[in-house]
């Protein structure tokens, strides 16, 4: 049995589907996910946030992906995982917040744009050092087995990271320990200026599950239904103590790799136009079209709602006061060692008194 | 109290910390069936179970990264790494995720992780199984670094360091997983971390130590007494945080202190110690500051005596602080 | 095409099978490296030489494949390659003395025995740190094809290597760059204390090739010819330019990992009993009996002129002087820096009289 | 001479190695068809080919071993690590192979692998790509560690790098790449390895620096030139191995010293620097030591200025050393 027929072995369930009177919600968060990153590229190019990452063109596969988790899940996100936390309950705010690395960032200002954690809604502190995430995934779902919660933990990834040492590590423990853990894979083309095909001569991604003795499944990233399907299936299989799966979810980065980079260097504009004519929020836009679940003009509406939903949360955070000056000596541990009180102590002598104000 | 090895020791500190907390759960290769390389983790499966003790495949990066999972989900983990000296495949797991995990967070994720390995020379193990590289871990932030040097302590320091909130790099001196026993006390005997001890007690020169590097310290602390020179030996046993008071405290007693360690000298922890006392306790410093340490080459195999900080040298050092000046 | 396909696909050439001229001095290689592996470990239980790790089972697999190479391929081994160091011309003396870090050690003392350096024999320095000589083999190759050499780099490793960085950073690196090397698995279905099954959940190792986008193929690893063959056809993929091959020699481990391992802990004596019956030197012995190529008599007479060769190679080393007492400072770097040079005079003044005598 | 940035300095010297030895190659991610993603590497590709300049996947253990590799070989690679914050991955490559490749052999196979990494903070970049670990390079036996601070330097030191025998180290000030311009010789301007810079002379106090620090030392030494106090300013270039004799010398004479750099302080190399000092200086000293680093916290995003050693602190520093006694 190759990987591709276990995984299709997993009877279909009608809970499958991704559920029909929640496509216009995930549509208006697709639109607030796209809406936010433009404005993104803007701010930095404004100089008013340091950094971003685009998820553009991988809308449906995180919102696919998301959707079909149960709230008691862990997230071991990558960086272009934004929505996953707004469709997990984080909020708007406490994401532009650490765009803006202000004092309602919940991460304190320490990370770059991107680098989210969200304790609450299970969405594990982001890190750049690219796949350390897999391994983690696979040890909280080893925990979580071991206390007998029926949940499963979910790692995002790159095709860049399934060369990393940690997706190896991550892909093997999972497969030896049958860890109830979803590798989901946005494989959009590109790492930075490498293509897929230059990353790995493996045919498909999700083919290299075989190599650690678990189903990979390739699923179509543009159609949220069919990754929310994927995940659910992989998400059962997990519950059901039947182990890992890995799920390549083929999308394409419509921008930059982030604002630090200038894709006209690595590849043409016409694979870029080509890729667009898959975009995922207008394919879901045509089908909620078809459907009468929609018209241009609701259409219209929900993108001006998002503009201004954003527009709240940038004007709000740009009002918030700025980290506290010597916040950056605490948690390193839990609680301040003597030379870290020390150099505290030094340091504020230092602060100039107009960055003291809180 | 029992009379006890030091990796007996160890191994009571596990079993100790699996019966009372029934989150800690250890991981390695060959812990399980084996009972681990040196049997520190001898008894535990039959004990404790597969999901408590596991056997895991050939990958560090694997097992602390599974280990920070473990952490983050609210288990104590208390992952092992054969030999030191093949930590390295999980360096990014440990500098880059365990160690900023908390800080990155914001404080949301907290991430206690014990590590524990075998360390040092002496049992003719060559560039592979003899290395000391602990100033690695100490140069960084969010780590804690804890080296026993006797039975008593081991078991002690494990117990607090598989209590601590924070992660902690415990470092075994192998070389004296056999050859040092003594007293062990059989409750439950919490070494808290952060604080030395003076082993020895003395006016003229502070000799710096830790780890397997105790007893030729001692040993040279001898000689020196039946030369007319009083040796304080102090026992760092935490890294990080450093005891830094009773660092100073010896050495303005003293006003001449020698560091030692195994590992290579340059950018070792006896530079952290220099560097320490040439900033605090200037002003009591009688003489140069001397630093007894592995040589800056890789470790040899069969020249490992040579190689080895031993108490000849460390009293040399000591004499040439007593007469410098 | 599956990568068994792919392997398969490779035509057959004459010059694949294992030269019947050789067959006897096979053998003859066979029984030294037995002989050899029975008296290190009575060496060490003597407290003679410090460590031994033991090949004993895996004679084959490490005499087909050396045999298959040529004398301009680059070898990089683990720790069990020391048949493999002979064959290519390497002296039994100087793996004594090796063994011994005596003074004809070519390692100088530096390294625990068996981790050899033959450079005249291109096979590169062992370490002891799992996998890493993995990649840096795919590197010789690519510099090698660059420097239009027509050879192979051969690559030894055992199935607890598998689930290292390296397999897979090498492994991936070999089919991206379609690099000319030979990955040569030696599952002797331990690593330490873990059985293969514990490993991986991959179905084979030579399987997990597949991973990469290159074949890989299982073989018998008692059967010097088979082994010989698969090697064979590798190097001539490797050499044509078609990329690498990942080779599964299935072998048993009969002695402990090391002298430092006690088996008893985690196998019963029964399994290494059932394996004893494929014993390779046995087999490679009843082979050459009904070709009449050898009888009892001759097999005897062969068994104590190794045995004979041995002793004056143990007796040579523990004659020979022992290394320089400084001469660990030397070869950190191609000279001595000004530090090293300082601890070296420091150290000189130490060193007892009696360690200083040449 | 032509005026350049830092980067592209190290781009000419890139050009010139490649050009005058073809065993010279690059290998690393995004370092062909992008040309680094700092430029670093812009237009060798096009110059030298597909074979010689080699866009790799996303595996620093896979650059780094095979890097090694064909240095084994006979060619000289020259490996590029994206930011040094992601060089953990090929920790093990380093530490273990690529340092004691040459030792562990016996001298038979040399290993001569330079690898290149942008480093430091002042970018705002955060944890991770703002980081400084200089110190785990330098404390392992058989690497040399090089930093550059000027463009001129950058050449110079890189084509050393590239020419040595040895496994290097090349730390880029990635802070500089762009801030810092200056006249770079066009020919074959090879500055040895192993040699400190008196960037500034000075009688009073020693400020002894490296990289990206070297500008706001400087800063800091001409506002104390206004306040009568007298600073030499040393530019280590070179960390491994480290030009003792230099840093010896102008503290002997000036009797005072403040050691700077970014990374986190404790066992940092400012550590290595005042136990040298308080060894084969200590009779010269008239004041404590003092270290100018940055903090023993990982390194933070928005706050990163106040991280960072500033003129204000470097000099405050020097002020307390002229003061104190
Ligand atoms: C270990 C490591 N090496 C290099 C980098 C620099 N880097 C950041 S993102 C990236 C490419 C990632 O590609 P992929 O995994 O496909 O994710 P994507 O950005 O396409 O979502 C690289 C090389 C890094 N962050 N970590
Ligand atoms: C990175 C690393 N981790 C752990 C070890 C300790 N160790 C030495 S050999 C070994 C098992 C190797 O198994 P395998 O690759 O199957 O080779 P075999 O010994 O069976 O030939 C282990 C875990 C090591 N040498 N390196
Ligand atoms: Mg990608
Ligand atoms: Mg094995």
């Amino acid at each position: 049995m190759t990987a591709q027929e276990v995984a299709t072995a997993v009877p279909p369930e009608a809970s499958d589907s991704f559920p029909a009177d929640r496509r216009l919600e995930a549509y208006r968060t697709m639109v607030l996910a796209r809406s936010l990153d433009d404005r993104c590229i803007a701010l930095q190019r404004q100089g008013r946030i340091g950094f971003y990452a685009p998820h553009a063109g991988q809308e449906a596969a995180l919102l696919g992906s998301a959707y079909a988790l149960a709230p008691d899940d862990w997230v071991f996100p990558a960086y272009r995982e934004l929505v996953v936390a707004l469709v997990r309950g984080a909020s708007l705010q406490s994401v532009v917040d650490q765009l803006f690395a202000d004092s309602g960032d919940l991460t304190k200002g320490r990370q770059m744009p991107n680098h989210f954690a969200f304790r609450a809604q299970h969405f594990v502190s982001a890190s750049s050092p690219i796949g350390t995430q897999i391994p983690q995934a696979v040890g909280a779902a080893m925990a979580a087995r071991s206390r007998q919660a029926p949940i499963a933990t979910i790692a995002y990834f790159g095709d860049g990271a399934t060369s990393s040492n940690d997706f190896h590590a991550g892909m093997n423990f999972a497969g030896v320990f049958r860890a109830p853990t979803i590798f989901f894979c946005q494989n959009n083309g590109w790492a930075i200026s490498l293509p897929r095909d230059r990353q790995t001569r493996s045919p498909t991604l999700a083919g290299k599950a075989d190599a650690y003795g678990f189903p990979g499944v390739v699923v179509d990233g543009n159609d949220v239904g069919a990754v929310y399907t994927a995940v659910r299936r992989a998400r059962r299989r997990a519950v059901a103590g039947e182990g890992p799966t890995l799920i390549e979810a083929q999308v394409y980065r419509f921008g930059p790799h982030s604002t630090s980079d200038d894709p006209r260097r690595y590849r043409a504009d016409s694979e870029v136009e080509s890729a667009r004519l898959r975009d995922p929020v207008h394919r879901l836009k045509t089908e909620l079209l078809s459907a009468h679940l929609l018209d241009e003009a609701g259409d219209a509406k929900i993108w001006e709602e998002a503009r201004g939903t954003i527009q709240g949360a940038v004007t709000a955070a740009e009002a918030a006061a700025p980290v506290g000056p010597l916040s950056f000596f605490d948690d390193v541990y839990a609680s301040l060692t003597p030379r870290l009180a020390e150099e505290r102590a030094g340091a504020a002598a230092q602060v100039p008194a107009e960055a003291r104000r809180p | 109290m029992t009379e006890l090895t030091l990796v007996q020791a160890v191994n009571r500190a596990l079993f100790d910390a699996m019966r009372s907390d029934p989150d800690v759960l250890l991981l390695g290769e060959d812990v399980g069936v084996n009972g681990g390389v040196f049997r520190a983790t001898d008894g535990l499966l039959k004990e404790f179970g597969a999901e408590r003790v596991i056997d895991t495949p050939l990958s560090e990066t694997g097992i602390v990264g599974a280990a920070v999972g473990m952490a983050l989900y609210g288990l104590k983990p208390v992952a092992e790494i054969q030999f030191l000296d093949f930590i390295y495949p999980a360096f990014d797991q440990i500098v880059s995720e365990l160690a900023k995990m908390r800080y990155r967070s914001g404080g949301q994720f907290p991430c206690h992780v014990v590590v524990r390995a075998p360390y040092g020379g002496g049992i003719k193990g060559g560039l592979y199984h003899s290395q000391s590289t602990e100033a690695y871990f100490c140069h960084t932030a969010g780590l804690k670094v804890v080296v026993p040097s006797t039975p008593a302590d081991a078991k002690g320091l494990l117990l607090s360091a598989i209590r601590d909130e924070d992660p902690v790099i415990f470092l075994e001196p192998k070389r004296l997983y056999r050859s040092a026993t003594g007293e062990v006390p059989d409750g439950d005997p919490a070494v808290p971390l952060g604080r030395a001890r003076v082993v020895r007690e003395g006016t003229d020169v502070s000799l710096i130590a830790y780890g397997a590097m105790i007893p030729p310290t001692l040993e040279a602390a001898a000689t020196l007494g039946t030369e007319g020179v009083s040796a304080e030996v102090l026992d760092l046993r935490t890294l990080v945080p450093l005891d830094e008071k009773s660092v100073v405290a010896s050495v303005e007693k003293t006003g001449r202190a020698v560091a030692v360690h195994e590992a290579a000298r340059f950018c070792g922890f006896g530079a952290e110690i220099a560097a320490l006392l040439a900033e605090k306790a200037f002003y009591s410093l009688k003489a140069p500051i001397g630093r007894v340490t592995g040589y800056d080459t890789p470790f040899p195999y069969a020249l490992e005596q040579l190689y080895l900080p031993d108490a000849p040298r460390i009293a040399a050092a000591a004499r040439a602080a007593m007469t410098a000046g």
